[in-house]
């Protein structure tokens, strides 16, 4: 096969060239965007493909060129890396036919597509970089590029819900570039090594250490939403459905949580952690932060908030998984990367079906939708008992790995934890699904049950990861499956 | 006291109170001449520097450097004239 | 065995359950309904166990197979589910939710009969919560008032059942070192594993405290779904425990004490509660919690003492079979019944649903007596202080069943079951007579399909009549306390006294009838005396008699004696009888 | 005397010739002003690879050497800066074209370029001077170049705020002129060498203190800042971005030689500059969020980053300060060309919605998009996100100030991002609003010839970062005290 060890970079340009372009086509031109659109994201998709099958054969992708003396723009394709990546690009071919259909008639869509298409970019950089400089670049780019995504609907509320978001991430995106800062100063290196490189600093200088992994981890933590620094989530949920998709599923959280994990495992490095006494803490607030956005979650009526904050209860499933420091709950939490952002993006895209074929936006507006959208309900009712956990559903796999992990790190109270998070889940759903399937619409309600405005690009989005959700867990010891490659990660990981 | 204390002394005041001046007066056309004032205070003090023993010749720079700050304060001022003029005016026609 | 042979029995009702999402297929669907278990019946009885298949990419690594013990809970459960589609397919003919209920049917039983399957934890589990999560639908199926509380109390019990069942089966499975359920049976858990998967499977089998959400549910649910729901679903508890729990290696006595006691308690509460219920779909429903406190009494000892659960085991699948199907029968039956329109059908079904009742109760030589019997006999292996309480809950426990089951028959006349309109009378009637005939003929069925694992059951004693005498005595006694307490206690004396005040009163009229006639006898003799007197001259005779005997006195010692002639009365009292006074009920209705 | 065409000299002369020209015919001064800025971009360009190719480059002017003589020297700094006004400048003569282009404007055609062209000249021998007398006449000519920039507009506001500019301005001047009457009275030489050879002396210190102050003055550092936000907030778009892009990096880059080559003052001194630049951005921040007018919070803007450069002077030590100058040159840069790239954009908003109050931004039913979107990216790199050059700056300032242990600098720093995070982000909150426009909104959408000078700029100052290596090792070429010290 053609060896290019450009691939990285193609695989960030195919949706950082996209962009411009996107943003200068006019706004009739509906068709040329679509197919720009369609045909960059299978194109990606088709390198992730290719660059993942080239990374299992061993293959070292490693793009770098200094920005500042000694300090590099890096670029790297490792298996964490690739394990992000693929799941945006998917997410992200996905959510754009949904996009597609979704704004179909909608204002601004050459504005929204450009920036869908960096933020996409600013994903797979994320995923791609090689030291924290490289993410922070990323990160920010990040925050910019989903701003005006938030805000698209361009009123009061959004506006409110889009400067507190920005207030949010920026922050953190300062916050980060102090800890960036600190970490060069201190270690003079940001590169993420897998096993970490923390290890002299820990043991000259352990305060400084453990202050530099409070910074990191608390500028991480809100883009994270990990409690106190949650807030700016479910305010967030303002945003198009599928923004939201994206912002819960692949970018801004995961992105957080994808951040923490690099912290924890290639920066500090997990003994490393352990030594400092961080990762306890760190597990603890997690824990605090899935029971909370489970408790948060029961109390809204409004769906897409009840899912916001289901989100804050489910990213942080990833960060539990990291700080327990045991391989099991690690694979838990890679895995749970992957399948929160399937299940999740399924919901989100189901609840904006809702909202556009009925008009239905609240739980109690729910009665009887899934006899008017069979197939988005049945999506969403996938989705949602995979949240729960139930088998052979995506949602099964990452708890039973999180909770063997946290037997095996000798943390018994995850099994607690998670089972009440589960029980949450199940408090807050099953309504939900209750009232979908089991209740009559009123009969001048909003979900009354008519003939469904939504075309085969709102609909098809949502089953098809409903079914990737079914798959991921039905198939998660086959071969490439999320699981199977998490494993060979971590692995790497723990190994070294 | 010699004389270059004296006349260094004296550019000081000068310009000191060319500096007050600008900075306290009201009226455009005092500030004006409160600036060129300071200029006068710091010509003196660099003509001062130009001063030698009775014997010598003075330093021909401090001379070059005063008459090149005359200069360029004179078209300094010239436009700051202008410029209160045209804000008289303008202010004039704003009243009307 | 192939692994397709293996999946197919939950892939077909899976496949058959999004066929039926299509409104073109629906009507051959529901055809196809009652054969949708076939495979997994045809599997059970052809395949040779033990038997299985692995698919390493499925979930955590698929393992499908099928063991002496999975294999015949495989059988009785394909059986009612194969009765169960049929009577479906009536019962819902013209229900405008009936896709809904076909979806839901066909899902639990694809995870039940998965779950008797599966051979690895994950897949277990997936199954398991697969079949209590779908059964939400049936028991929700008719959305009135008692079905969304019997389905939200459900619902609630399986969540909390499904959580307790992950923690445990996760720390099993990491206590264990394997996801394979057969390594599990063999390891040494910890307390808090068997705990939790006690309570996970404990939910599921209706165990008190645990039970709450059995009677409403199976009381709401459509009738084909409660015959499942009570049948087979249930049973998935006991099935659950016996295919996790190390049960037979490790003694868990702290947890054998507390399953005993639940299950003891669980029999006669059960009981107590169940007489009082009205619906006669949930008085079904708490004799089966009662019937599952004897399961719990077996798995109870069996953790208790290890050595003992070799000979518990196979009275257990053998009890489990034989509730299943009697269970199975009378919920049909009951559809069958509330399908009659005419007295006479009933009647009959009502005379047919007698049979598995009796069969449920122990009818000495029955599946039912056979099976506590030989429950008994594997007890005795087990604990030595509990053994003759276990004897003893056993054995009155027949009796309760006895009750419940009058109870359960009288219900049915005094608050007929709604069934659907349009059902045809008959319709019903051919599942429920399957397996009412399934029930009876368990005892001579079950050397054939258990061979080795029957031998308790072939071994056992008829077992005594007089638990079910006492049952139908006390059911007796306790139609009439509950009739007093209906009309009152006055009345009720009343109602008791009145024979005998009819009596009293009859005796009294009969007596003045006599004296009038002793009068008129009185009156009449003397007059027809001296009538034939004059008649017969008897005034010469007289005296001429008087001289004669005056005669014959002087001449007495003479003569020998002569007696006199004796005159008897023919007996004046009439032939009487008793009549109790005739009730049209014989429970009272309160 | 032979007349010298080396780039050093054509860089001066030509946009001095390109000044008289223009303003002797007005009617082509459009098409004189583009060629000259051409001529001098291409001398700037040569002078580069050859600063690039043989280090720094020296000539004396008119054959006379230092101390007495007048020497222009080119070194990497110098050539950035000529660099950036020359790019900046080219652009923002572009957009010129475009926006002065009215009837109405005629006059400010007129005046507009040779105005523009003296202050280049006055800027590029800025750049290119070595002694600071030099260095006083230059920024005498850029002050009169400015003021008639900033008064060009003719509204009353205008001439006001042009007034008290040059009010500052010759006071500026005054105050630098003192302090280099001390340092000739002190040293009797007054090139940068001898500057550098120095002993501190209370005198000296007290010297440069003037100077600095005169240039405080010139740069608008807080609290001398007061004339330039209304100067820059009402002069023409394309003045405004050269006043603010340019004209008071002039008076940085003096400081920033001082600080190469001058004694080292004190800690209290730098200090003092710190808490100067602290309150800066601090009050320029405040200022810019309480700003109703765009070009005004941009202006306000001005005045928060011009502090933050100051910030980055306060480091302790000899070492530190010379050091500095890296995260300083960072930061004049990236201001220079996003602030142009932002005054551009914000005329180009006000031209086409007919204001620019800010909190009715969004009842326009007009919407240049794409200017908006030049000052969003503009703005990226003012608030200093990655990878703008503003970013490069910020990370080698903050960098530096934590090495130091000056935790306290990083604090304002940061303060002072979040705090333009929250200015701006009012802006942008006016571009994306559409539910108070009760007419249909038309959105401008494609490529508009206007737009294309502040996108460039925009774009140059996101693109520079990724290229700071590169341009750093070129800010260092000839560096005299990297040497020395």
């Amino acid at each position: 096969m053609m060896d290019a060890p450009l691939l990285p970079l193609f695989i960030l340009l195919t949706s950082l060239l996209a962009a411009p372009v996107l943003f200068a086509l006019p706004e009739r031109a509906a068709k040329l965007r679509t197919a720009i659109n369609l045909g960059m994201a299978a194109l990606k998709v088709a390198l992730v493909a290719w660059l993942s099958l080239k990374v299992s054969e061993g293959v070292i992708y490693d793009l770098r060129f200094a920005v500042l003396p000694g300090l590099e723009f890096k670029l790297q394709a490792d298996p964490l890396a690739i394990l992000f990546i693929a799941l945006s690009a998917v997410l992200w071919l996905i959510t754009t036919v949904y996009s597609v259909g979704y704004l179909e008639h909608g204002p601004h869509r050459a504005r929204f597509f450009g920036f869908f298409s960096l933020c996409v970019a600013a994903t797979v950089g994320i995923a791609m970089s090689g030291n924290l400089f490289t993410f922070l670049v990323f990160y920010e780019l990040l925050t910019l590029a989903t701003y005006p995504l938030v805000i698209h609907r361009g009123n009061a509320e959004a506006l409110r819900a889009g400067r507190i978001y920005l207030i949010y991430t920026l922050a953190g995106g300062l916050v980060l570039m102090l800890g960036t800062l600190a970490l060069w100063v201190l270690a003079g290196s940001t590169d993420f090594v897998a096993g970490g490189m923390l290890a002299d600093l820990a043991a000259a200088n352990p305060l400084a250490a453990q202050l530099l992994f409070v910074v990191l981890i608390g500028a991480l933590g809100i883009k994270a939403a990990l409690v106190p620094f949650h807030a700016w989530l479910p305010i967030a949920m303002v945003a198009p459905a599928p923004v939201s998709a994206l912002l819960h599923a692949v970018a801004v959280v995961k992105a957080g949580a994808f951040g923490i994990m690099r912290v924890v495992y290639e920066v500090f490095g997990i003994d490393t952690a352990q030594a400092l006494g961080v990762t306890a803490p760190l597990a603890a607030l997690a824990a605090v932060t899935i029971l909370y956005g489970s408790l948060k979650a029961i109390t809204q009526d409004d769906i897409k908030k009840r899912l916001a904050y289901s989100t804050v209860s489910q990213v942080s499933y990833i960060t539990l998984g990291v700080a327990l420091a045991s391989p099991i709950a690690a694979v838990g939490a890679l895995a749970h990367l992957i399948h929160q952002g399937l299940m999740k993006i399924t919901m989100f895209m189901a609840a904006g079906n809702l909202a556009e074929g009925l008009g239905v936006k609240r739980v109690s507006q729910m009665n009887g939708v899934g006899r008017a959208m069979p197939g988005t309900m049945l999506a969403f009712t996938l989705a949602a008992l995979a949240m729960i956990g139930l088998p052979p559903l995506a949602g099964f796999v990452s708890k039973w790995y999180l909770a063997q992990g946290g037997l095996d790190a000798g943390h018994g109270w995850v099994i607690a934890v998670l089972l009440g998070s589960s029980l949450l889940n199940a408090v807050y759903f099953l309504p939900m699904l209750h009232r979908a399937w089991f209740r009559d619409a009123a009969p001048d309600g909003a979900g009354a049950p008519g003939h469904p405005r939504i075309g085969w690009m709102l609909a098809a989005p949502p089953v098809t990861t409903a079914v990737l959700v079914l798959v991921a867990g039905s198939f998660a010891s086959a071969p490439f499956s999320p699981l199977e490659w998490t494993r060979f990660i971590v692995a790497i990981e723990y190994q070294e | 006291m010699t004389p270059d204390m004296i006349y260094g002394a004296a550019g000081i005041a000068v310009f000191g109170i060319g500096l007050v001046g600008a900075l306290c007066a009201q009226d455009r056309l005092r500030r004006v001449l409160a600036l060129k004032l300071c200029s006068v205070g710091a010509g003196f003090l660099l003509l001062v520097g130009a001063w030698r023993e009775p014997p010598g010749t003075p330093d021909p720079v401090p001379h070059a450097l005063v008459i090149t700050g005359i200069v360029v304060m004179v078209s300094a001022t010239a436009v700051a004239l202008a410029l209160i003029r045209r804000l008289h005016s303008l202010e004039a026609e704003d009243e009307r | 065995m192939s692994f397709v042979a293996l999946a197919a029995p939950i892939a077909l009702p899976l496949l058959l359950a999004l066929c039926l999402t299509a409104p073109q297929a629906r009507a051959l669907i529901w055809r196809m309904m009652p054969f949708a278990p076939l495979p997994a019946l045809s599997l059970a009885l052809l395949a040779d166990p033990p038997t299985g298949a692995q698919a390493d990419w499925l979930v955590l690594g698929l393992h499908l197979g099928l063991d002496e013990v999975s294999r015949l809970f495989v059988i009785f459960t394909a059986l009612l589910w194969c009765a169960a589609g049929a009577s479906a397919r009536h019962w819902l003919r013209a229900d405008a939710r009936a896709t809904s209920f076909g979806v839901m049917f066909l899902m639990a039983q694809a995870g039940n009969m998965g779950l008797l399957l599966a051979q690895d934890v994950a897949g277990f589990y997936a199954c398991f919560a697969l079949m209590s999560f779908a059964s939400y639908g049936l028991v929700l199926h008719s959305r009135d008032n008692a079905a969304q509380g019997a389905a939200r109390l459900y619902i609630g019990f399986v969540v909390v059942g499904e959580l307790a069942l992950f923690a445990g089966l996760v720390l099993a499975a990491t206590q264990a070192g394997s996801l394979l359920l057969i390594d599990l049976r063999g390891a040494v858990l910890s307390d808090m594993a068997v705990g939790l998967l006690m309570l996970g499977f404990g939910v599921k089998l209706g165990i008190m405290p645990l039970h709450f959400w059995l009677p409403p549910a199976h009381g709401a649910a459509p009738v084909p779904a409660s015959a499942v729901l009570s049948g087979a679903m249930i049973k998935a508890g006991l099935f659950g425990m016996m295919a996790i729990l190390p049960l037979g290696a490790v003694a868990y006595s702290d947890h054998g004490t507390v399953l005993m006691a639940a299950g003891m308690v669980t029999l006669f509460a059960a009981l107590l509660i169940g007489v009082q219920h009205t619906n006669p779909k949930a008085v079904l429903g708490f004799s089966s919690v009662s019937q599952m406190g004897i399961v719990a009494l077996g798995l109870g000892a069996g953790l208790m003492v290890p050595a003992a659960w070799g000979a518990i085991l196979p009275v257990l699948v053998y009890v489990a079979a034989h509730h299943a199907l009697a269970k199975g029968a009378l919920f049909l039956g009951t559809g069958a019944f509330a399908a009659q329109t005419g007295h006479a059908g009933r009647l009959g079904v009502t005379l047919a649903l007698l049979l598995p009742a009796l069969v449920l109760a122990g009818v000495p030589a029955s599946s039912g007596g056979l099976g506590k019997e030989a429950l008994k006999a594997a007890l005795a292996n087990a604990s030595p202080i509990w053994l003759p309480w276990l004897v003893v809950a056993l054995t009155l426990s027949g009796m309760a069943t006895t009750l419940l089951m009058a109870r359960y028959i009288a219900l049915l006349w005094l608050c007929p079951p709604k069934a659907p309109a349009q059902i045809a009378p008959e319709a019903l009637l051919l599942p429920f007579l399957a397996v009412a005939g399934g029930a009876l003929a368990l005892p001579l069925l079950w050397p054939v399909l258990a061979q080795e694992l029957a031998a308790p059951i072939a071994q056992a004693a008829p077992g005594g009549i007089w638990p079910l005498a006492a049952g139908v005595g006390l059911a007796g006694a306790v139609a009439l306390y509950a009739h007093a307490r209906r009309i009152g206690p006055a009345l009720f004396v009343a109602h008791l006294t009145a024979p005998f005040r009819a009596f009293g009163a009859r005796a009294d009229s009969l007596l003045a009838a006599k004296r009038r006639a002793a009068r008129r006898l009185g009156h009449a003799v003397p007059k027809a005396v001296s009538q034939t007197a004059t008649d017969w001259r008897l005034g010469q005779t007289a005296i001429a008699g008087l001289i004669a005997i005056i005669v014959l006195i002087e001449m007495a010692p003479t003569l020998p004696a002569q007696p006199l002639p004796t005159q008897t009365l023919p007996d004046p009292m009439p032939h009487s009888s008793i009549h109790l006074p005739q009730d049209q009920t014989l429970f009272p209705d309160f | 005397m032979s007349v010298d065409l080396s780039p050093v000299m054509l860089s001066i002369f030509l946009p001095l010739f390109g000044a008289i020209v223009a303003f002797m015919l007005p009617r082509a001064a459009g098409a004189i002003g583009l060629a000259t800025l051409a001529l001098t971009t291409g001398a700037v360009i040569a002078l580069a690879r050859d600063v690039l190719i043989n280090g720094a480059a020296i000539l004396p002017l008119g054959g006379w050497g230092a101390p007495l003589g007048i020497d222009l020297r080119a070194d990497g700094l110098s050539v950035a800066m000529l660099g950036l006004s020359c790019a900046v400048g080219l652009l923002v003569s572009l957009s010129a074209l475009s926006s002065l282009r009215g009837p109405e404007d005629a006059r400010q055609r007129q005046y507009f370029w040779p105005l523009w062209l003296l202050l280049l000249t006055g800027m590029n021998g800025v750049y290119l001077s070595t002694d600071i007398f030099n260095l006083y006449v230059m920024i005498e000519v850029i002050a009169l170049a400015a003021v008639g920039l900033t008064v060009l507009s003719g509204t009353t506001a205008a001439v006001r705020a042009g007034l008290e500019y040059m009010y500052a301005s010759i006071l500026g001047a005054l105050l630098f002129l003192m302090g280099v009457g001390f340092i000739y009275l002190q040293l009797g030489r007054l090139d940068f060498a001898g500057l550098a050879e120095a002993e501190p002396t209370g005198a000296l210190i007290a010297a440069i203190a003037l100077m600095f102050v005169g240039l405080a003055l010139k740069t608008a550092l807080f609290p001398l800042h007061f004339w330039l936000p209304a100067a820059h907030a009402n002069a023409s778009a394309p003045a405004s971005a050269l006043l603010s892009g340019l004209v008071v990096k002039a008076a940085l880059y003096i400081v920033l030689r001082l600080a190469q080559h001058m004694p080292f003052p004190s800690e209290t001194f730098l200090t003092l500059v710190g808490v100067m630049g602290a309150g800066a951005v601090i009050w320029g921040s405040i200022q810019a969020l309480r700003a109703e007018r765009l070009k005004l919070l941009v202006a306000w803007s001005t005045v928060a980053q011009i502090g933050l450069i100051f910030v980055a002077f306060a480091r302790a030590g000899e070492q530190g300060l010379s050091e500095s100058w890296k995260a300083a040159a960072l930061l004049i840069l990236a201001h220079g060309v996003a602030k142009a790239a932002m005054f551009l954009a914000a005329g180009r908003i006000k031209d086409e919605i007919g204001h620019d109050v800010i909190r009715d931004l969004d009842r326009a039913p007009i919407r240049p998009t794409l200017a908006q979107f030049t000052f969003a990216l503009a703005a990226i790199s003012l608030i200093g996100l990655p990878p703008s050059l503003g970013f490069i700056g910020k990370w080698a300032l903050m960098e530096g100030a934590m090495a130091a242990g000056y935790w306290h600098w990083v604090g304002v720093t940061m303060a002072g991002t979040l705090l333009s995070v929250a200015y701006f982000s009012r802006v942008f909150a006016g571009f994306l609003r559409f539910d108070r426009v009760r007419a249909p909104v038309g959105e401008h959408q494609g490529w508009a010839l206007a737009d294309a000078a502040p996108l460039t700029l925009a774009m140059m100052a996101i693109a520079l970062g990724l290229m700071a290596a590169p341009l750093l090792g070129f800010l260092e070429i000839g560096y005299a005290l990297g040497e020395a010290k």
